[in-house]
């Protein structure tokens, strides 16, 4: 449904990937740990392994939290934009498909946060 | 609760130029309750709240026009109707 | 007796906010008009355009062809914020309604000379459109305008005109009753001597550039019809033919003529001594609007002037010519 | 001489009809619709102006009188209580954040509304509803201008409020506010006014108010109780025009009615959405407490507006369905936005902290259903890393809502323990929103939306650094360079406790209550 206005309406997205300069976003939120307020947003290179995003931003941000250390990588789940997703760490973002603005969350099982209350 | 029960308030600062007014609203509205809060005095009542400026007149022993209560008036709930006697807050319209 | 009154002195951290500390040039205490004033219209990182005029952002420079490096170069000299202005006019007011306090129970509108009264209800309660009309695109100058430092004042310029549209209003109830306010309707949209007037007002209701409004209302027209009608036809013209009761009805318009042009001129001064183009764009405004407002003008001061008119409304031309030379205006 | 007959006095009405409808004309040398382009692209159709009823009917010349008279009392006010330092008699120095939210978020709204009103008052073609605009143009001007003055005395105290006005135009908590009501100034005259007048004005502003004001008065803080209460009066005029303007619509055509429950709906949600500061404010920040956000919002919301939502059901207007989600969320909300702000206060200019016990208490009594489950073992073990010296920050920027702006902090209503999160793809792009409701809002028009300045996206962009700035160059810090962008003052963010705003407080109350 088009939007009622007086005159023609139209203008460009404000966060099309073009405007990154070469970084692509890609946001990623820590399931059942909720210490953690939100997911984290990050300008990254597409061309950036899936691993290195994990050792990298992912680390700076979620590594205060004391189940960090006990990942289990290959146990973790992962969904894209609220769908299943299986990541190849090896290979780069664009490689596994991540495009401009796509919302990861994963979930580690056997670790619920402080006190397994999900914090 | 059918919408004549609905409930109206007016809150006004309390001050010492509120007092008289506030004193001529319980008066000439029996149904109406007082809720004191810090700086402030709501008076609630079911339905419908009138404002007569004969009554405030005579407690102030001056004429009063309706229109001073903006000073000291800070919020309200309901409808208003107004005329040179009488400011009226109702559902009931 | 000296009375050593201690105060617990405590040093502050600063004086005011850094936006007006930067305006002043240090951070100095602060006047309620720069801290109310400066900066406050935000000018850019807008979220959405509009949806009624989506080729410009809401709050954009682009709406005149004027230019200004600096757009709170624009001052009121009276250093209105809302508090001086309120506080201002209630003084006005005050005085407004014992005068028509004291018309009224002296029954003064009724002793007015018959011709007076009829030239009184023909000239002036018209101009209660005219007025309305004054405020409706000080209303636009207000909404459209960049920076407050020009829409403030022209805010209280639309709410100025509005009370004076009231004041006449009340005159005309008090000199006679609503029918007369019918007539002057009546006369507002079909008498042959307002309908150059209306259509200069009606055409700057679609003016779209809000600083050539600014110059046609605020500076030409009104600067060439308070004159004109508050002090030359009432208080030079009525008074001395038993007419001061109509005075004393619009004392208050007289006083804000006077006030309101030192704060019109004091803008255009500003606009033109910014650049030669703004000199160039903002002088051909004012030429294109005079040689239409005063013929607007001169079927209206024959209604009380008759053939005096012609040689009252030159010398109000010159009047208002010679104000804005001292603007730095060349015409 | 004839005996004056007495003139009959004319009526409140009457008179206030002459002097405003009066004066106006139908144009004949300009066609109406050009002298008024705007108020019908919306689809609201207007057939009679003129059943137009006025709500409070303030001739210029009453309103110049009552509002000196208001004026000088509270500019008396506020000037005593900068002589004699008043800032000191507040409850506690923690309190000074809600001031420092107060002229960041909301002043700044005040001025937008100004300018919003004052839009309206030249667009809108009746006469009535024109005067009624720009005289609530002019009190909005006047809110504005007196809280400023207000807290122009606390600012020279105390940190976070010198940039105000940079900090509302880019800070990105403060797009929250900002994107809400420009979200409104950008949308037609009849939406702007139903979103501002009505769901802002009267719905929501004793949830504004209360919390402010009397949590003001409640605190000790005289100056913005004065204010408050005298801005709230001219409040009663504006709350009366929006319920008027939206039974003048609803009455006009039935044809109005979807559109006027579609703006209530979505206004209703926007402006609940923004009032999550108010309620992490009233939760948190206020030393003394007037009284909880869920309280507030069972009398000022479900009591008030359910009288308001019976008398409008005449027209088929219904409560806006979002208002079920806001029940569910009701006992979250203060709790999560706190969380964020509390984890993101590097990022901030005002200042906050874990709640005490005490405080935990009272928080577990009014919230007993969720705090203790999922709120206080969090500020527990926030509270043992600060004792441990290793206190916990976010060093991420967090996720925000396309459309509220909002840090997705939001948790999936019944699922306090899952981030919601919703997803639109438009025009090869997408979009990601905190609630079904914010989505919505999204789907109906996406080409306004997908403008917005999402402040994170912003930065990433690189459209917040100081002007001149390479970011190529060696050693480039870009965190600095947003901090100078932003006129970040470093005094200003962080923990209350330890800040310069506590020992400054704590300094100069010692100084009137000890002899040196």
């Amino acid at each position: 449904m088009p939007v009622n206005a007086l005159k023609p309406y139209s203008f460009p997205a404000e966060d099309a990937e073009a405007n990154f300069h070469g970084a692509r976003l890609v946001y990623v939120g820590w399931d059942r740990h909720l210490m953690f307020a939100t997911p984290y947003a990050w300008p990254l290179p597409p061309d950036l392994p899936f691993a290195a995003m994990t050792q990298g931003p992912m680390a700076d941000a979620f590594s205060q939290h004391p189940d960090w250390a006990k990942i289990d990588w290959a146990a973790a789940t992962w969904t894209k934009n609220g769908e299943a997703f299986v990541p190849d760490f090896s290979a780069s973002l664009a490689d596994n498909g991540i495009i401009h603005k796509d919302s990861l969350r994963f979930t580690t099982p056997g670790l619920t946060g402080i006190g397994g209350l999900g914090q | 609760m059918t919408r004549a029960e609905s409930s109206v308030f007016l809150a006004l600062q309390a001050n010492a130029d509120t007092r008289e007014l506030v004193e001529a609203i319980l008066a000439d509205n029996p149904h109406a309750t007082l809720d004191e809060q810090p700086a402030m005095v709501r008076i609630i009542a079911p339905g419908t709240l009138t404002v007569h400026a004969a009554t405030v007149a005579e407690l102030l022993g001056r004429d009063y026009d309706l229109q001073e209560m903006q000073v000291n008036l800070i919020s309200l709930s309901g409808r208003v109707d107004e005329t040179d006697e009488t400011f009226t807050i109702s559902w009931a319209r | 007796m000296q009375m050593d009154l201690r105060t617990v002195a405590i040093a502050p951290r600063r004086q005011t906010f850094g936006h007006v500390a930067r305006r002043l040039g240090a951070d100095k205490s602060a006047s309620r008009y720069q801290e109310g004033t400066w900066d406050m219209q935000s000018t850019g990182n807008f979220h959405y355009k509009p949806l009624w005029d989506p080729d410009f952002d809401h709050f954009d420079p682009a709406r005149t062809e004027l230019h200004m490096k600096d757009w709170y170069a624009f001052r009121d000299p009276r250093q209105f914020y809302y508090g001086a202005y309120v506080i201002a006019r209630s003084k006005q007011q005050d005085v407004a309604e014992s005068a028509f306090d004291f018309v009224e129970t002296r029954g003064l509108a009724e002793t007015l000379p018959k011709d007076i009264r009829a030239l009184v209800l023909d000239l002036l309660l018209p101009l209660r459109h005219v007025a309305w009309g004054a405020s409706m695109n000080n209303a636009t100058i207000a909404a459209y305008g960049f920076g407050a430092g020009i829409t403030q004042p022209c805010t209280f310029a639309a709410m100025d005109q509005l009370g004076i549209a009231q004041f006449i209003t009340r005159a005309g109830l008090l000199l006679a009753d609503p029918a007369a306010l019918d007539t002057a309707k009546a006369a507002w949209l079909n008498d042959a001597c307002w309908q150059p007037l209306r259509r200069v007002i009606e055409d700057l209701f679609v003016t779209q550039d809000w600083f050539e409004l600014f110059v046609a209302q605020n500076v030409v027209l009104d600067g060439l019809l308070y004159p004109l009608i508050y002090r030359t036809i009432i208080d030079d013209g009525l008074t001395m033919r038993g007419g001061s009761a109509v005075a004393m009805l619009t004392q208050f318009q007289t006083e804000w003529a006077a006030e309101t042009a030192k704060w019109a001129d004091a803008q255009v001064k500003v606009a033109v001594a910014e650049s030669a183009d703004n000199a160039k764009l903002v002088t051909g405004w004012l030429a294109k609007w005079r040689d239409r407002i005063i013929p607007a003008l001169m079927p209206v001061a024959q209604l009380a002037l008759g053939s005096h008119a012609d040689a009252a409304l030159a010398e109000v031309a010159d009047q208002w010519a010679s104000r804005l030379v001292k603007q730095g205006v060349k015409l | 001489m004839d005996i004056q007959v007495a003139k009959k006095k004319l009526g409140l009405k009457e008179r206030y009809a002459l002097m405003t409808r009066g004066l106006g004309w139908e144009t004949t040398y300009q066609n109406m619709d050009d002298v008024f382009p705007m108020d019908s692209f919306e689809g609201i159709r207007i057939h009679d102006w003129e059943a137009w009823e006025d709500p409070f009917r303030l001739t210029m010349d009453s309103y110049w009188k009552y509002q000196a008279e208001k004026e000088r009392k509270l500019y008396a006010i506020v000037d005593a209580f900068a002589q004699n330092n008043g800032h000191l008699t507040v409850s506690d120095a923690r309190y000074i954040n809600t001031v420092k939210l107060f002229i960041n978020a909301l002043a700044p709204l005040e001025y937008q509304s100004h300018r919003g009103f004052g839009h309206l008052g030249r667009q809108l073609r009746g006469v009535g509803p024109r005067v009624a605009c720009l005289m609530q143009s002019l009190d909005e001007l006047r809110h504005a201008q007196t809280q400023i003055h207000a807290i122009s005395n606390y600012n020279r105290y105390y940190n976070g409020m010198a940039e105000f006005r940079h900090h509302f135009d880019y800070m990105p908590y403060l797009q929250v506010p900002r994107s809400f009501f420009e979200d409104a100034t950008a949308a037609g005259p009849f939406e702007f006014i139903t979103a501002i007048g009505f769901s802002f004005e009267y719905v929501l502003t004793n949830l504004v108010f209360v919390p402010f004001i009397s949590g003001a008065a409640y605190n000790g803080d005289m100056g913005a109780m004065t204010f408050g209460f005298s801005a709230q009066s001219d409040e009663a005029r504006h709350m009366t025009l929006g319920l008027e303007v939206i039974k003048f619509m609803l009455e006009q055509d039935p044809a109005n009615v979807p559109i006027v429950q579609k703006w209530l709906n979505k206004w209703t949600w926007r402006g609940v959405r923004v009032l999550t500061l108010v309620a992490m404010m009233q939760d948190y920040m206020l030393p003394k407490r007037v009284m909880s956000w869920a309280e507030a919002w069972e009398i000022y919301f479900e009591e008030n507006c359910g009288a308001l939502f019976r008398d409008l059901e005449r027209y088929g207007i219904v409560m806006p369905p979002c208002v079920e989600q806001v029940r569910k969320e009701r006992d979250h909300l203060s709790h999560m936005a706190w969380s964020q702000f509390y984890q993101g206060r590097g990022t901030n200019d005002f200042h906050t902290w874990l709640p005490s016990a005490e405080e935990m208490d009272w928080l577990s009594a009014k919230y007993p259903e969720t705090f203790d489950r999922y709120y206080r073992p969090r500020f527990e073990y926030w509270a043992k890393l600060e004792a441990e010296g290793k206190p916990f920050e976010a060093t991420g920027m967090p996720m925000q809502c396309q459309l509220c702006q909002i840090p997705m902090f939001f948790t999936e209503p019944g699922e306090p323990l899952v981030l919601a999160q919703r997803h639109r793809h438009h025009d090869g792009e997408q979009y990601h929103f905190c609630s079904e409701y914010c989505a919505e809002i999204f789907d109906d028009e996406p080409e306004k939306y997908i403008q917005s300045k999402i402040p994170v996206h912003q930065i990433f962009q690189g459209k917040q650094f100081p002007e001149g700035t390479d970011p190529t160059a060696e050693g480039f810090n870009p965190g600095a360079a947003v901090g100078a962008f932003l006129r970040l003052d470093p005094a200003s963010t962080g923990n209350f406790v330890g800040s310069e705003d506590e020992a400054n407080f704590n300094m100069w109350r010692g100084l009137t209550r000890s002899n040196d």
